[in-house]
């Protein structure tokens, strides 16, 4: 076991792998930084610190680093993935997708179904996701129930450094596309790491907390605010069960039925946009397949239906919060 | 560089497969029994023999929604293609793609591609695998005058030319996209070469109806790419003979426009009079090729109707699923 | 009344609303189709015929053929319609939101919001969506789930000609963006079309069949559907209520919720990909918000979560049908 | 053609005020009192306000990430930027943008923007809006030399030669991208208008630190589209003083770079040197006008301090929301 900060679980597994496997290789803006100027390369590693060093020990045939041009960065990888390569690509910010989808969407997650199943395309696209920054509309967006509506990709959201190395290093050599979502306020998070070659299933859910009374389903940086929700209700003698997704697609459905057969109260916290989300794809799941379970309507704790708003106050607001899941379990246990 | 009998005779049979494959299709769709967009590539053979008749497996292309002649001349089985544009189970993607997504990753072959444009990205990153692995592969992407105008396009020559790829951008400028003139759509009245050429690469320009004016000049590109000079780009200047799409009424021809494209500009008759009158070929033995080549197709659009067709429950295969 | 195609419908409001109003204008790939040929400016109208004819009536300032470049068609939209003109941009397929999602969902769906409700962007996005013509799976797309998942946009989706009338005209007078979705197969459907300056309110469901048992939910080419399932249930005393949405967002709650607290059952008909769908949507607005209502799990009818694969038996296998509504029908009424 | 004395005063006046804006910025987000992420125009002032000051409100500009510069040269209420970038309710955006999309419709200020070349093709719309109004009105897209590689920025570029609007693209060349050197990313070795011209357009260039060089460049420029001769492109060379955002340690800038650059390549230096050497303006004016920008400057951080905060109700409105 290290101890070690999320963004340098990223960077010691991407190393780890490109050690491994010669045809890992890794391209995005600035990821090397510093070229072609007066600095030159590495005078700046990649702006989260999560490739810092792969250009001096790896080379520029195998860190790229690319002009501003996203659609080219996936659509290359795409590329370099077809060609028997394992590319990680780097969207510098999760809302960059807006301007790199088709490659992402329909070439990257179709070409297995469209080609017959007669190819693969192990890449894997990297971003940093959500809020937390007041970075306003275009940099804060949480983009996983857009990809998880996708055929094709799957997703991977690590709530912590542990799970960053065994997720990404499944991702790595997973031979289909994934896409990796990294919280920008987890990058300085810490936590211990296993040694040797950690990796984690996808499809696998987390039970971060066991409680009999409530479920609660999150990923990603929502995790956190839901185990301090659980720990304070725990002490009132509340239990609540706080599902960590760790993949929305795969999406571990058994985990999310089992508990709730048990709790018969459904909580989705998840800091993505309410409409055609997560949230609701969870509960309709829950509600398809375990009505018979559920004592309570299921419930939902996610921003309102509205762009990520740049100042503090309103940010916060918009964002969930522990006193907003606080009273969702509250409320939920108070039904009928 | 003299090219041999073998390889004159061999560059013609693809042409002509590529041939009899469309017009063999332009019939049959009429007759409803094929499915889908198809977009045919008669016209333009030269362009995608020429080009990858200098190529092997390990050298990669990309192509376009008007894929089926790249897809043949670089190596697709053609009665398995024929059986993925009837839709059968036995395709080359087992029905699931069609033509426009007919993909061979064996033969380097990345696949037709329905989004203009989408292409030439893919292109640069098989570039960059080519130079990682150095052994003077090359990876090429067939673009159209009309996918010229896609910014993926522009960003994809920029980053070739940045990382040095060996990229080949060729633009077989048709003069259409779909229905609208090139000259139009192409804000350098059309001259998209030397568009390229502003990216910061070496360009070449050749004849698109002239196979022997497409080889050369690819022999000229290849050469220079394969030495590690980064990209280049081409232009050929070709035709289509069909519609945009099968059921175009182009009107937007100019009058007499079709008779006088398939008299003065068709591939296979000036290949025909060149290696004739150069008495590298006669015509006997072009005569041998072509009845091998109607027997092909014949018997490839049979094997496309008696081939077994895809059941519901492979709608859910060759895909992660959920629920 | 005039009976008419349902691309007649898109034609002639669009005819109308730019007589009645100089601001309006279009743009869009071969709209005019001809240009820079011997055939000259409308020798082939739009590819779906909705365009013909514009060009020569109200000339090339206001009918903008341009080339196949997506996000500038987009962002060009959003530049006309910044400058208070009221722009009608078509995308020849609704696919191609993957080459100009950044113009859609961080441009135009955002421009009020972040500028803090101090500009407007009247502009409307056409495109045809949908599968049914072995299109293949770039081709082929219903992306209004997508769409509805992205604040700022609003999304609508006519089922009719009259829907088409009364909601275009809407749409073009609005002054929020609006992703206006036109069904592939129903172009040459026909029907009445109300004469006059006929226009349907935003937010307002359709009730398309009336009945006490199950409430089905749909829009677009489903509703067509699910009225013959319902048509032929209602012969065996089976009564259906059929919502045709008409707009995914805003979302009629209260058609929907009103009628569910009658029949106690729900089932959402609609052809996108189920995951963080409108399908998933909808189940989880009434499982939160009509609970004690419901009778039986809700259940949806959708493709599965694959691409669309190009074959005649694989495309069929792959869409809803009246088989796969009526056996959900008769399902839910079978429930315990 | 000769300024008028009022007119270089003004020009000095909004060249300063940028600046100062700038400089008190820097110092206050090191204060933690500011949030998000924070692009400073600094040292690039010239372009902005050469540009700016041929254009009225009916012309039309659109920015980028590095916004403040192109907002107030194109005439937003700089008292009511600093309140936005301070977070109120009563800041141009409501606090609901901040400093990456400040927008000032009215002015023809169509927004800063947090998307590298989400610009460009807006800026086409709103020259086809120009040129549907026919009063030789333009539309402006600012771009870096990083946004300048984006598919949009081409894509805008051709889509403006093909309808033939009153565009214009204003490349401002700082050398990076980002920590990335404009001769990596561009690949014709950094030079933009080349490239640009290569689209079809006239191109200019243009010293982009000497305000009076932007200045009659643009005049040429403007002349030009105004006229109806379709779109135009420039690239002015010019400098960024301080990091790419805020925090940025700048280690790929060359061994002294930041203080040659400051001491050489000022515009605000250059131009006092220009105007006091030929004797249009005297140092006393000059200092005037800095005497006057410093209190500006100090009242809008004033006010901005004390401005009504948003509270969480203003996160509902502004948009359509559903539930
Ligand atoms: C992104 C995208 N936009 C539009 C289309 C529709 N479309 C298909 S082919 C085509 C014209 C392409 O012209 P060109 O590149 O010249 O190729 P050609 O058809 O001449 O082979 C268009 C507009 C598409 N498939 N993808
Ligand atoms: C689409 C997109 N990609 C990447 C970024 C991150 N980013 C913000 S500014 C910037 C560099 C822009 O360089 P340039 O265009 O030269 O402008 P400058 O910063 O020099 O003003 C990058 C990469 C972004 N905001 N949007
Ligand atoms: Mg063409
Ligand atoms: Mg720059």
């Amino acid at each position: 076991m290290a101890r070690m900060m999320y963004r340098e679980a990223v960077l010691r597994t991407i190393f780890e792998e490109m050690e491994r496997d010669e045809n890992v290789v890794m391209l995005g803006e600035d990821i090397v930084g510093g070229m072609g100027t007066a600095g030159g390369p590495e005078a700046i590693g990649g702006i989260w610190s999560t490739s810092t060093g792969l250009f001096d020990k790896f080379g520029g045939g195998r860190v790229i680093d690319t002009p501003i041009s996203e659609s080219a960065i996936i659509g290359a990888a795409n590329g370099l993935a077809l060609s028997g390569k394992r590319p990680i690509a780097e969207l510098m910010f999760a809302d960059f997708i807006g301007v790199s989808l088709d490659q992402i969407w329909n070439q990257m997650g179709k070409f297995r179904y469209m080609f017959g199943g007669k190819s693969k395309c192990p890449a894997v696209v990297r971003m940093a996701y959500g809020a937390g920054f007041n970075a306003a509309p275009q940099h804060s967006q949480s983009v996983h129930s857009l990809l998880t509506s996708m055929p094709g990709l799957k997703v991977v959201i690590p709530s912590t450094p542990a799970d960053v190395v065994g997720l990404l290093r499944t991702a790595i050599r997973d031979d289909d596309p994934v896409m990796f979502l990294e919280h920008k306020a987890l990058y300085g998070a810490k936590g211990e790491v296993p040694d040797g070659d950690y990796t984690i299933p996808f499809g696998h859910a987390r039970l971060s907390r066991a409680g009999q009374d409530v479920t609660i389903v999150t990923c990603g940086l929502m995790v956190g605010f839901c185990e301090r929700v659980a720990d304070k209700l725990a002490a009132e003698g509340i239990g609540c069960d706080v599902i960590d997704l760790r993949t929305t697609s795969p999406l571990d459905e058994e985990a999310i039925l089992d508990s709730v057969e048990v709790t018969g109260r459904l909580i989705v916290v998840d800091e993505s946009v309410p409409r055609c989300s997560l949230a609701t794809d969870i509960i309709s799941l829950v509600s398809e397949k375990a009505f018979s379970s559920l004592k309570a309507p299921p419930a939902m704790v996610t921003p309102p239906h509205t762009p990520v708003p740049f100042a503090r106050e309103l940010e916060s607001a918009y964002l969930p919060s522990t006193d907003k899941i606080e009273a969702a379990v509250r409320k939920i246990l108070a039904w009928r | 560089m003299q090219l041999s009998r073998d390889a004159l005779l061999r560059s013609y049979r693809q042409m002509k497969v590529i041939r009899e494959f469309e017009e063999r299709l332009h019939t049959e769709i009429m007759t409803g029994e094929i499915a889908g967009f198809t977009h045919l590539y008669c016209g333009q053979e030269a362009v995608a023999v020429g080009v990858c008749e200098h190529l092997d497996n390990v050298d990669k292309i990309i192509s376009t929604h008007r894929g089926h002649g790249h897809c043949i001349a670089k190596g697709c089985d053609v009665p398995t293609m024929m059986k993925e544009i009837w839709g059968s189970a036995e395709g080359t993607c087992k029905g699931k793609g069609g033509s426009m997504h007919i993909a061979d990753i064996d033969q380097g072959m990345l696949g037709a591609n329905g989004i203009v444009g989408g292409g030439a990205p893919i292109a640069v990153g098989a570039a960059m695998a080519a130079k990682m692995d150095g052994q003077g592969k090359v990876s090429i992407a067939f673009s159209g005058d009309g996918a010229c105008n896609q910014g993926t396009t522009f960003e994809a020559m920029n980053m070739a030319v940045v990382t040095k790829v060996p990229a080949i951008f060729v633009f077989e400028n048709n003069h259409y996209s779909e229905h609208t003139g090139v000259d139009y759509a192409v804000g350098t009245s059309g001259d998209i070469a030397s568009r390229a050429e502003a990216f910061g690469m070496k360009v070449w320009r050749g004849n698109g109806v002239d196979f022997f004016s497409v080889y050369e000049t690819m022999r000229e590109v290849l050469d220079y790419v394969r030495a590690g000079n980064g990209p280049a780009a081409v232009e050929f200047d070709t035709e289509r003979f069909f519609g945009h799409f099968e059921g175009d009424p182009q009107r937007y021809r100019g009058e007499g426009e079709l008779d006088r494209i398939r008299e003065q500009r068709d591939c296979l008759k000036i290949f025909r009079e060149k290696v004739t009158q150069a008495k590298l070929l006669d015509g006997a033995d072009l005569d041998a090729v072509d009845a091998e080549v109607m027997s092909l197709i014949e018997a490839s659009v049979e094997g496309a109707r008696a081939a077994a067709r895809p059941t519901a429950e492979d709608v859910l295969t060759d895909v992660y699923i959920s629920y």
